[in-house]
Order: C-alpha cells, then structure tokens, then sequence
C-alpha cells in the first residue's frame, strides 16, 4: 500500500522535475556543490562564496564566456555524501559543464558515474589522489596537487629547515588527522619517507565526533614530543587543535598543517598561534584585479554572501581560484570546438588542454596568483609546485620559495593506486576518449 | 457444590508448600506457611488485605523466591521455582490486577497462551506455510474451543487494552486455560464484577474444574463466593495460617471471625 | 461501498488467517505491485529510481527490520547505523572472495554478520530497559562505526578508506556499479524488499511475532506462560539486524556505489528510528509510510522554491527543510501519535462504510 | 605475553615515569568531565520534571552560544547580550512547554522523546538560518573569562591548568550547587521533586505542571548557555558542538537519569576514564577510543546495575 505513497512521491518528483527552471540552451550550466550546512559549513562557506562570486563577476562584467552566460546553481550538500548523490542526479539532466563535489566522500562516490554520464568531475586538491591519471580516469580532475604531492613537500621543507635530510634521522614527526578516508589518505607515504629517511611517525587520529574535544590527543603529542607536527584536519577540527597546540605549548613554527586552514582557523587562537604553518599554491589578499572586479561587480552590489572583511581571505581565494580552472576550461573548449554553448565532453577536452601561463594569470587580472598549471590527456593534476605561508597574528606570510613535490616518490605511489583502483572495480572501462593534442 | 467439592477432594497431593518464610527487607510477608493443594480439588486462600495472599501465589509459581521453606510438586522438591519452570511444568496463574498483553487481539492473547505447546522452529515460521500453518490451525482450533467455552466470541479481534475489566479478567482466565494447566492460580478472578459476572465467573471456574478436572487455588474476598467453590480453605494473617479447614468448619472457626471481624462478607 | 468485506465469509480458519482476509485488499496490493514492478520503472525518470524509489526501498527495509525490534519487542535501538554498516562490509567482503557468486547472494548473506553482532549487542537488553537500553545500543553504533575507520582490512586496505563497488553482473547483466542502470537495481532492490517483507509479515503472524508482542507488552507476564524472555528477545535483535544488514549492504551496492564508514553514522539511526515512530509502531505498513514521508519529503520541499520559481539560495532552502520537517515531525505527533498506519487504518475503516457513515 | 604486558603493566609504568603527564591528564579528564556533567545535568532536570528524554541539549547548547556570539556580533554589548541570550533561553523554554509539551502530555515517553528530534532540526534550521553556519569565536575575553595559564612545576616536570579551565571548573560546581539548593529547599524545588515522583499527585495538590516545566526547561537552557560558552572558549562555536553533547548519553547512564550527583559522579567517571584510557590504553588499538570508550563503560555499569549507579530502582509489582 506504501507504494501509493512512492506514487504521489513520484508525481511530486516528476513535478518538479518539470518545474525546474529549464536553462535555457544559450547558456552554460555550472552547479556548484556547496556546504554552508553542517559541522563542516566553517570551511565550506568562503569557499562557496569564492566560486560563486567569481563565475558571477565574469557574467556582471563580461556577460560570460566568450559572449555565454553562465547559469550558477548552487546545490547545497552539508558535507554529506547522500545530499551530494541527490545533488548529481538532480543537477545532471541539465547538463553541466563540469561538477565541483567539495567532498572527497562524495567524489568517490561520482567518480565511476561521471565517465557514464559524460559528466568531468573537478575535485581541486581533494578527492581520489589516483584520479590524477587521465588515462585510467579520463573524467576526473584533480589539480593543482594531491595530497601526497603535499605531504611530499612538507616533509621536503621540514629536512630543509633541519638542514638536509639525513638530519631527519632520529627525528620524530607527528600526524594529527581527521579519522576519516580524507586524513587517512597521506599515511602510507608518510611511512613509506619516514622507512627512507630513518625518521619516526606517530599518529594522532581525531574522530569526526570528537573535533572539538581534542585534549587527550595533544596529551599525546606533549608526552610522544614529537619534532614536528603535520595536520590533515577539516572544519572545526583545526581551529580546535591550533587551540590545543598553544594550550600545550607545542613550538608553532614546528607545526604543519595540509593546505585547509583558513585565517578564520588561526584567529581564535589568539597571538599563540604566531607561526603556525600551512602549505598553498595561490596568492592570498584582494589586491588583485580581478578581485577589485568582484568587489566592484558583485560585492557592493549586493550580489555576494561574503561578509566584507571576510573578502580575499585564504579559502575564499582558493573558490576564485577554483572557478578560474573552471572558466579557462571553459574559454579552451570554446577554442577547441569553435563552439560557445560547449557541453560536459567539451570541456573535459578544455580541461586536458588547460594551459595556465603566468602570462594568462596575468591576462585574467590575476599576476601572480599562482604559479602556472598545465594539465594532459595523462596528467590530470599538474603536481604544481607549493609553498610554505605563516600565521603572523594577523595574517598568512610566504616563508619559502617554491616548492616542488616528490615527483619520483608519488608518481609510482599514484599508478599503485590506479592500478589497484582498477583491480578491484572489475570492468573498469578503458579509456576511449581521444586526446587532441591542440592548444 | 460443596458435594462438587466434596467427590474431587480424596484426590492425592499435587502441590504442597512447606514452612514457606518469605521476606522483604524487614517486612514478612510470609511466616512459616505450610499447605497442600490435592488434584482436581478448588483450593481457596483467603485472608485480609495484606495477609499474603498474592506474595502466597507469587511464590508457588516463582515469581518471588522464599528465604526459607521448599515447594513440592508432582512429588518432586523445589527450593525455589522459577516462572518460565512453573509455566513448562503445568502451573497457569491470573492477576490480582489484570496482567494481559494489552496491544494484542483476544484471539492473539489465547494464541499466545499456546507458545509453549507450538513446536515449528523460524524456518517454517518465516514460510508460515505447510506444517506452520497447519500447527497454526490446530492451535486456533482449541483456542476458538475456549472462545466458545468462555463466551467471548464477540472480542475476538479487539485489542483488550480496549475491553471493560470484567471482560479482560474472562480473556485472562482464557489465556491460563489455553495453556491447558494442571494447576490454576486465580489472584481474586471477580473483582470489580458486578453479581451477573461474578456467577459467569463462578460457572466458569467450577465447569473448569469439572470438566477439565483441573485443579484450582483461588484467592478471593467475596465469603460467600469462596464458601460455595471451594473444597477447602486456607486462611493468612499477616502471613501465618491461621486456619486450613473444609468452607463451614473455617466459618466456625474463631481466630478466622477474629481476623475477619466485621469483614466478613 | 466498494471497499466491504460484507459477504465476503470465511468458511475456514486458514481463510481467516489470511494476512489480508478481504478481497479488495489483496488486488490492492496485486495492483500496487504491478505498479511497482512494471509501472514505475516505465513512467520514472533516472532522477525519480535513483533519489526517491531506490532509496525509499531500502529505508523502507531497514525500517521493518527496526520496526521487528522496537515496534514489536519494544526494545529500543540506535545502532541501526552501525549493523547496516555491518551488512554493507560483510557483502563487500564476500564478493571480494568469491567475485564469481551472483551479488544478490552476497546481499542476503551479508545480513546473517549483521544478524550476529546485533545479538551480541543484545545481550544487554536482557536487563536493561527503555532509554537505558537505547543508550546502550549507542555504543554499538560508536563501536562499529569506530571499527570501519580502524580495520583496512575490511575496506580491502583501499587508499580511499572506502568500499567501491565493483561492477558484478546476473545472467550478464550488470547490477551493481557505474554502468548498472537505475532501473535494474531499482527492479533488484524491489525483489529483495518484496521477499523480505512477505517473511517478516508471515514471522509476526505467527508465534514468534506473538510471543515478540507478548515480551513487549508485559514482560512478566510473557515469562509466566513460558516465553523464555532472553531466546525471544535475541532472535528478534537478530532477525532485525538481519534486516537491517540486508538493507546496508543494498545502500552501498545499489545506491551509493560507494561508502565511507561516515554513511553508517548515528545519523542513519536516528533516520530509522524516525521512519518507525512516525510511520508507526509495530506495524509493517508503517515502515513504508514512515520511510516514503521522511524520505521524500525533503526532496520535495527542495524542490518547491524552484517549482514556484522563486528564487533563494540552496542554503536557506536547507535550513527551511529543516525547520519544516521539524515542526512537522512535532505536529505529526501531537496529531497522531500512533502513527501514518494508524490513519491508513482509520481512512480504510471509513472507507468501509462510506457512503452511509451512520 | 609481550601483549599482556603492554595491556597490564606497561600503561602504569608510564604513568610511574611521568607523574607530571599522568597529573595533566587527571586535570583534562577532569575539566571535560566537569562539562559533560554541565549536558548530563540539563538532561536530568529536564527528565526529572517531565520525564521527557530531552534530546535537544545538545543543540540547546550550540544554540545559546550562538545566541550570545551573535548578539555581540551584532553590536550588543557582551554583559547586554548575555542578559538577552538569558532572556531568549526563557522565551524557548515557554515556546517549547506552549508548543510541544503541552499538546503531548501524557503521551508515551518514546513519543516525546521523538518531539525533542523534532525540536533539534527546528533549532539547528533557525540557529544557521538566522547566524549562519560558520564557526564563531566565543567571545570569551569581553565576558571576563581568563584566559591564559598556571604552569606548577610539580612531580618532577609542569602541570599546566588553563585559568579558562578553571573557571569553568569554578563555574560549573558553582551552578551544580545552586541547583542542588534550589531543588532542595525552595518551593519550587519541592514541587519540582513532587512533579517527579508522580505528576496526577502533584496536580491534585495544586501544582502547575506547566509552570514547573518552563521552569526547567529555562534552568536546562542557562545550564546548556553555561556549557555552550565554556565549550565555545575551549575550542570554538560551531554546529559540531552539538556531537560532543552526545557525550552526556554516556554519563546519564553511569549516574542515571533521575540523580543530579549521578550527573556529576557520572560526568566525572567518564571524562577521566576515557582520557586515561586513550592516553595510556589507546595507542594499543591506532587511538581515537574516546569515541565509544565512554558507552562501554557505561554499558558494562548497566550489566551490573541497570538502573545506573544513582537511579533508584523501580520494583516491578504484579
């Protein structure tokens, strides 16, 4: 009898379905996978706002792309991998040009969809590391750098300020992370260098429930003393550990953390958190063109969510430069398909052939905000170089040039995993997209 | 009645309780109590309120736990019974105050009363085809027998939680009966009944015992009730026996007419 | 007038025992059926199988399986989370071992883990009553939950944490993973729900589902006509988490296509649970009722302010759905505590005697 | 054996060479203790008096902190906003006894415990609808809260006591006490105790229910507006607090639902059991225990007293 229920359901669905605003085909149709919901909403709100208030300066001051508007849509996930599931289904009958989960659950979760629904999936320094390689995930993007590329290059500056690898003999390197797939992911190569370079790892999982209640976690920490702590943590679990990491007194400049923390996440630590230290690849501050456009354009416009001394912080720049990756992919498949209106396949080609030269930052009011990214039918991550920024109490500060991740330990780390990706979803399509090598 | 009572009381010992003490924290509820119950005879235990009358019943079939004395049944010699032994053992029992499963059916209540007698194990169960359904069957035809005996046809489908009390102490006399018990305990079955429900219920009893020759230990308040049932009485005060004789010797008796001055109904 | 049962005897006690004794009820659920095996399917679109039906089946089996044990043994659980999980990480084990098996089997299988733990976890309920209890079966779901992050071996030590479906195929035609079509793991879930449900129907007409009430409505009472009360309540832990389990491993494998040990959180208990007070206490139907509103309703509240055209942010939209659904959930019970089964009841009864209610 | 070892001796040899660390995490288990006795008790007054197994404190906490933070942020002077927060607790507790209680008196427990699920979404859908979903700072200086620490050297190494901490100690034992005399010698504490033994006879002897359960369901509000704005300085205001408030499921057990020391032995018992074991035990098993250590406990407490270690034991009668 329920069933007669499911029906109802079902022409309520059916609907809405219809109800739902048809975009019209003169358009580009970007959803934007956000989370302003939920114990995670602290990270993902700047974020959203980012993305979203980048795709709409374009269309305030451009009108779009190449002459298309581009039709923004939200869809609110709160960090949850069913929402985000229902998220997709509903948002992929409009045809999107390209999904940004923002959640390595929900990522996983689409990764075998997208090639059947032709929809490329852009997980931006999340997500599965191993979709880095196109020809085994031809719809999946996950640049400029995966986690490991990051640990790589954390463990890389820590031997430089000891002074040379062979000093990290004998050392001890911490490793709090959320006890989830996400933190999980780097332990492996952590190992794997730790085996290498002779040095100690101690872990310090923190669990989803307990993000907030962290004290036996840097007892821990006090009694192992470890020389440096690394952080692969989310939401309210960071601000809480910098917190604690004061409270105990752990040495701040001795204290890493994975390219998450926000400003936001810092602050509330009070002047104890001076020297905390994060990685990034993208300038942080609103003194960019592109930026002013915004403010210009949307924010006092109204047309932003933004509080305004929030404008230009760390993740809300890492938004701006999300949407660039997706907008440029956008402006090559134009050039490759000599067409406006491209459709998801299009721009899954604009993003292997995406080329970001310092020139073309600075070309989209955006000189030096990153360093340049260069994707491939192969290399669908770009492995981009990163740097080291410090907390001065008031602000992040680049404290080391660029740096470059361990290529020769990550790239076998990435075919391991594909390889067993592979083998373990028994027929896993080959690849058959053409690669055109234009551009 | 009383030759009613008179031809079944030769019968030989089924349950006798011996030198029962039982005790809750500093309170005694029961005092060195020592009875029997013969086969197919209508026991009765009366006595004023708080004599022990139900902690009585609650110990025979193991609901509460004597610090001292023993219960022998079927000859057999028990410290202590327990409730799910006492049930499996042939002792059925009724509450003072009404204690059916509430959200079922009538018809499911009797059903319920049968557990113990229904054999088919979860995978027939699960089927509830074949030998389930049969077993089923066989079951609903005694319950229905008792239905029919009682005359509660006309609840069969009603939620008891929904039924008036008099009716609700009939499915529950239904329930101990579908459990087809050697020995009945009947914790003041006509309470709160008015004069056509109580001699519904005295039928009942007596065409039980008569009938299904099941052996009865009744407590009620109502003399005159207890007089014309039962084949011999047992009195407690405040948990010692008082007397233990034939209904008119214990009418005589004077520590009885003491306990029960001006009680006596 | 057209729903009577007026003349429609019962000349037999098997007829009488019949799980719908009145003619129109059965080719109601005869064409309710057909609906959903054939009808559906034609007329749903993917976003409609995959968001509303799929899903709703599978809460819908959980919340039988929670509804065996709360509803009918009135023991109340929350780690019904962490036994879903149980069956989804046991299915995925198998088919790993034997990638040769038809998946369904693995599905059903997967349960009999689920079953296992849960009356483990039930050992407690022998003396421990009510909130005490729901607090207890608390550390089950923290417990298990716990133990999906810890164990690799579990998850296959994937680097992702995280089972991912293979693809695996009956009679050459894939059910499970990507290239699977919402309509044949729709068609799977439905068989699987509609055989389960059809036993756990015919196990709580029967004399286990009796002496289960029997314990819930008064346990002593139950022991004192010889209801073992610790067998009974453990079989029915089992039984429900089998149930449960199933539906855990069918949320992996015919809807998500994947899982991080986070998809088992309290929150899918809470939901559960939800589905079975709302949808109503011992009772099957309920189960449906109670999954469909829980379930389709957010989806159909997110869908108005787009219907209507007006246009807020997919956040505020969010919130809103929230403090709906909660207020709902508060009006409901004040409205009818009993549960969506016991209005279907009543609108039947109604139904019975319209057009002459008096 | 080498497992026996590092399971039964090895732990206290630890605790042995560093008395200082074994101090320290005694002091946290004991401040997180404090807090989760500060939830436990709003759950136990709230049960007390309606017998409702309120699962909304958790969000009452995070709704009352974000109450506060946002007045501030709002321009509210700090002392203002925490008059006002004070003042909003009240309005929800006569919203909550108008709206859901009274409607459902009388009504199966299950089914109000199911309304205060109802309650939570509302709470959780109004709290980031009005002050958005991001995490906040508690504004713990202009509150006069102190912040920074004591180092002792003591044991042979430092015990650090966070001054926050403390006063959240102070604080909590504080309100503790209060309640304990209110309930204890003010009229409203005895209707409230004759509320809790039997609702038909405090009625009968003219006690209004529903001005009793506005009244603790207000107290329940200041406790969680109490525990919102300690947590909230510890770590931050933010919607994951409301998980950590599960952590008083736990406790009720251990104390019971119906004993307010139960609340506080409880909250105590856990906060340093789960501390000592993650600390000493946990890395045994890859850490992160405290997650379900505390329901283990509590559970292995229910086996030998199912009614908690303080709740008083109903005798079943028939």
């Amino acid at each position: 009898m329920s069933l007669r229920w499911t029906s109802l359901a079902a022409c309520a669905a059916l609907m809405i379905g219809l109800a739902l605003p048809a975009f019209a085909a003169d358009q580009l149709y970007i959803p934007l996978f956000s989370y302003r919901t939920g114990p995670f909403a602290g990270s993902g709100i700047p974020i959203a706002d980012g993305m979203h208030d980048y795709l709409t300066m374009l269309n305030e001051r451009d009108g779009g792309i190449g002459g298309v508007r581009l039709a923004i849509e939200e869809c609110e996930t709160g960090y949850d991998t069913k929402k985000g599931i229902e998220c997709y289904e509903a948002v992929k009958g409009k045809n999107p040009v390209v999904v940004n989960p923002w959640s390595t659950g929900i990522t996983l979760a689409l990764i075998p969809k997208a090639a059947v629904d032709k929809v490329p999936i852009l997980s931006m320094a999340y997500g599965l590391s191993a979709s880095a390689l196109g020809n085994t995930f031809p719809w999946i993007f996950n640049p400029p750098d995966t986690y490991w590329d990051g640990l790589s290059v954390l463990v890389k500056q820590i031997a430089a300020t000891e002074g040379g690898f062979d000093k990290l003999k004998g050392k001890t390197i911490g490793f709090i992370y959320l006890d989830a797939p996400y933190g999980k992911e780097p332990i492996p190569l952590l190992q794997q260098l730790a085996a290498k370079y002779g040095f100690n790892v101690k872990l310090y999982p923190v669990a989803g429930a307990e993000m907030q209640n962290q004290s036996s976690q840097w007892l821990n920490v006090r009694r192992d003393r470890p020389n440096y702590m690394i952080m692969w943590g989310w939401g309210a679990m960071q601000p809480t550990a910098v917190k604690e990491a004061v409270k105990t007194g752990y040495p701040m400049a001795h204290f890493y953390s994975v390219w998450w923390p926000g400003e936001d996440d810092v602050r509330g630590a009070g002047p104890g958190a001076k020297g905390f230290r994060n990685l990034n690849w993208h300038g942080v501050g609103a003194n960019f063109p592109a930026l002013a456009d915004i403010r210009k354009f949307v924010v006092d416009k109204g047309m932003s969510k933004v509080p305004k001394d929030k404008f230009g912080e760390e993740l809300y720049d890492r938004g701006v430069y999300n949407s660039v990756l997706i907008t440029e992919a956008i402006r090559v498949a134009q050039k490759l398909t000599k067409t406006k209106v491209v459709t998801g396949a299009d721009v899954r080609r604009g993003l292997e052939n995406l080329d970001l030269s310092a020139a073309r930052w600075k070309e989209i009011g955006l000189p030096d905000f990153a360093n340049s990214l260069a994707l491939s039918c192969a290399d669908h991550n770009g492995h981009g170089n990163l740097f080291v920024q410090e907390w001065d109490g008031a602000k992040w500060v680049k404290v080391s040039g660029d740096l470059s991740p361990m290529n020769d330990v990550v790239e076998p780390l990435l075919a391991a995993a594909a390889s067993e990706y592979v083998g373990k979803n028994s027929g896993w399509p080959k690849r058959t997209e053409a690669c055109d090598h234009t551009s | 009645m009383t030759e009613a009572a008179g031809h079944v009381a030769a019968g030989e010992t089924l349950l006798a309780v011996e030198r029962i003490s039982l005790r809750f924290g500093g309170v005694t509820a029961l005092n060195d109590v020592s009875f029997d119950i013969r086969r197919g005879e209508i026991r009765a235990i009366i006595g004023p309120n708080g004599a022990g009358k139900t902690s009585m019943l609650n110990v025979i079939n193991g609901f509460y736990h004597p610090q001292r004395g023993a219960i022998r049944f079927h000859g057999e010699n028990l410290a202590r019974m327990n409730p799910g032994f006492a049930a499996r053992s042939g002792i059925a029992r009724t509450f003072q105050n009404v204690a059916l499963f509430r959200g079922m059916t009538t018809l499911d209540n009797l059903m319920a009363g049968r557990a113990l007698k229904m054999k088919r194990g979860l995978f027939w169960q699960l089927l509830r085809h074949g030998p389930a359904l049969d077993e089923e069957i066989a079951h609903r035809r005694v319950v229905e027998d008792i239905i029919d005996f009682l005359e509660i046809e006309a609840i069969r489908r009603v939620p008891v939680g929904r039924l008036p009390y008099g009716l609700q102490k009939r499915v529950e006399l239904g329930r101990a009966l579908a459990m087809e018990p050697e020995l009945l305990l009947l914790d003041e079955p006509m309470t709160g009944m008015n004069l056509e429900e109580k001699e519904d219920m005295c039928r009942f009893i007596l065409e039980v015992n008569s009938q299904f020759g099941t052996t009865i230990a009744l407590i009620e308040h109502d003399m005159g009730v207890v007089m014309d049932l039962s084949s011999r009485v047992v009195v407690l005060d405040y948990g010692r026996k008082i007397a233990d004789d034939v209904p008119d010797a214990v009418k005589q008796d004077p520590a009885v007419i003491a306990a029960y001055l001006g009680v006596a109904g | 007038m057209f729903y009577r049962e007026v003349g429609q005897y019962r000349t037999s006690y098997r007829a009488d025992m019949a799980i719908f004794p009145i003619l129109q009820d059965r080719i109601g659920l005869l064409v309710i059926l057909a609906v959903a095996f054939v009808g559906l399917p034609l007329v749903g679109g993917s976003f409609f199988l995959d968001v509303v039906a799929t899903p709703f089946l599978i809460y819908a089996l959980a919340a039988i399986g929670l509804n065996l044990l709360t509803g009918y043994t009135g023991l109340l659980s929350l780690g019904t989370g962490g036994f879903m999980g149980i069956g989804a990480y046991a299915c995925y084990k198998l088919t790993t071992w034997f990638p040769g098996v038809d998946i369904v089997v693995w599905i059903l299988a997967g349960g009999f883990a689920a079953a296992a733990v849960g009356a483990l976890f039930g050992l407690p309920s022998l003396r421990i009553k009510g909130f005490y209890l729901l607090v207890a079966t608390l550390a089950a779901q923290f417990f298990l939950q716990w133990a999906f992050e810890r164990i690799p071996w579990l998850y296959n030590n994937n680097v992702s944490g995280t089972i991912e479906v293979p693809t695996r195929t009956l009679l050459g035609l894939p059910i499970t993973g990507a290239t699977a079509t919402p309509v044949t793991r729709y068609e799977v879930a439905l068989c699987i729900v509609v055989v389960l449900t059809w036993l756990a129907s015919n196990l709580v007409h029967g004399r286990i589902g009796r002496s289960w009430m029997a314990v819930r409505d008064m346990d002593i009472a139950a022991e004192l006509i010889g209801i073992r009360l610790l067998p009974t309540k453990l079989l029915s832990f089992a039984i429900s988490s089998y149930l449960c389990g199933v539906a855990g491993a069918m949320l992996v494998f015919l809807w998500y296509g994947s899982a991080e040990p986070s998809v088992f959180s309290i929150d899918l208990s809470f939901t559960i649970l939800f589905m079975v007070i709302i949808g109503g206490l011992g009772s099957l139907l309920g189960a449906f009722l109670g999954a469909a509103l829980i379930h389709v309703l957010p989806i159909v509240l997110r869908g108005v302010p787009p219907a209507l055209g007006i246009d807020i942010a997919s956040s505020t939209v969010e919130h809103l759905n929230l403090m709906i659904v909660g207020v709902l959930i508060i009006l409901f019970l004040v409205a009818e505590p009993f549960g969506l089964a016991r209005l279907w009841q009543t609108g039947k009864q109604k139904l019975r005697v319209w057009p002459f209610p008096y | 054996m080498h497992f026996l070892y590092l399971v039964f001796i090895d732990p206290f040899v630890q605790m042995g060479m560093a008395p200082d660390l074994l101090a320290q995490t005694l002091w946290e288990g004991l401040v997180s203790g404090v807090l989760y006795a500060l939830i436990a008790l709003g759950f136990v007054l709230i049960y007390k008096a309606s017998g409702v197994f309120n699962f909304a404190q958790g969000i009452m906490v995070v709704f009352a902190a974000l109450t506060l933070v946002g007045l501030y942020a709002a321009g509210v002077p700090a002392l203002l906003a925490l008059a006002l927060t004070v003042a909003v607790m009240f309005v929800l507790a006569v919203a909550i006894e108008r709206l859901v209680l009274r409607p459902l008196v009388n009504r199966p427990d299950i089914i109000l415990f199911m309304a205060t699920f109802g309650l939570t979404y509302v709470l959780v859908g109004m709290g980031e609808l009005v002050f958005g979903g991001d995490t906040k700072q508690m504004i713990a200086k202009q509150l006069y809260l102190p912040s920074g620490a004591i180092d002792l050297a003591m044991l042979g190494g430092r015990v650090t006591l966070q001054k926050l901490d403390i006063a959240a100690a102070i604080i909590a034992s504080v309100m503790v006490a209060a309640l304990a005399v209110v309930f204890q010698y003010t009229r409203i504490g005895r209707a409230l105790r004759a509320v809790a033994d039997s609702h038909r006879a405090a009625l009968s002897v003219g006690i209004s229910l529903n001005q009793i359960w506005v009244i603790v369901w207000f107290a329940a509000g200041i406790v969680a507006l109490a525990t919102g704005i300690m947590w909230g300085a510890r770590s931050e205001v933010s919607f994951a607090l409301e998980v950590v408030a599960l952590k008083a499921l736990p406790v009720l057990i251990l104390g019971g639902f119906t004993s307010i020391p139960g609340a506080i032995v409880g909250g105590l018992i856990v906060g340093l059991s789960e501390k000592l074991f993650e600390l000493y035990w946990g890395p045994l098993m890859g850490g992160g225990t405290e997650a379900w250590f505390a329901y283990v406990v509590a559970l292995i407490v229910l086996l030998f007293r199912p009614h908690g270690l303080f709740g008083e034991v109903i005798i079943e009668r028939i």
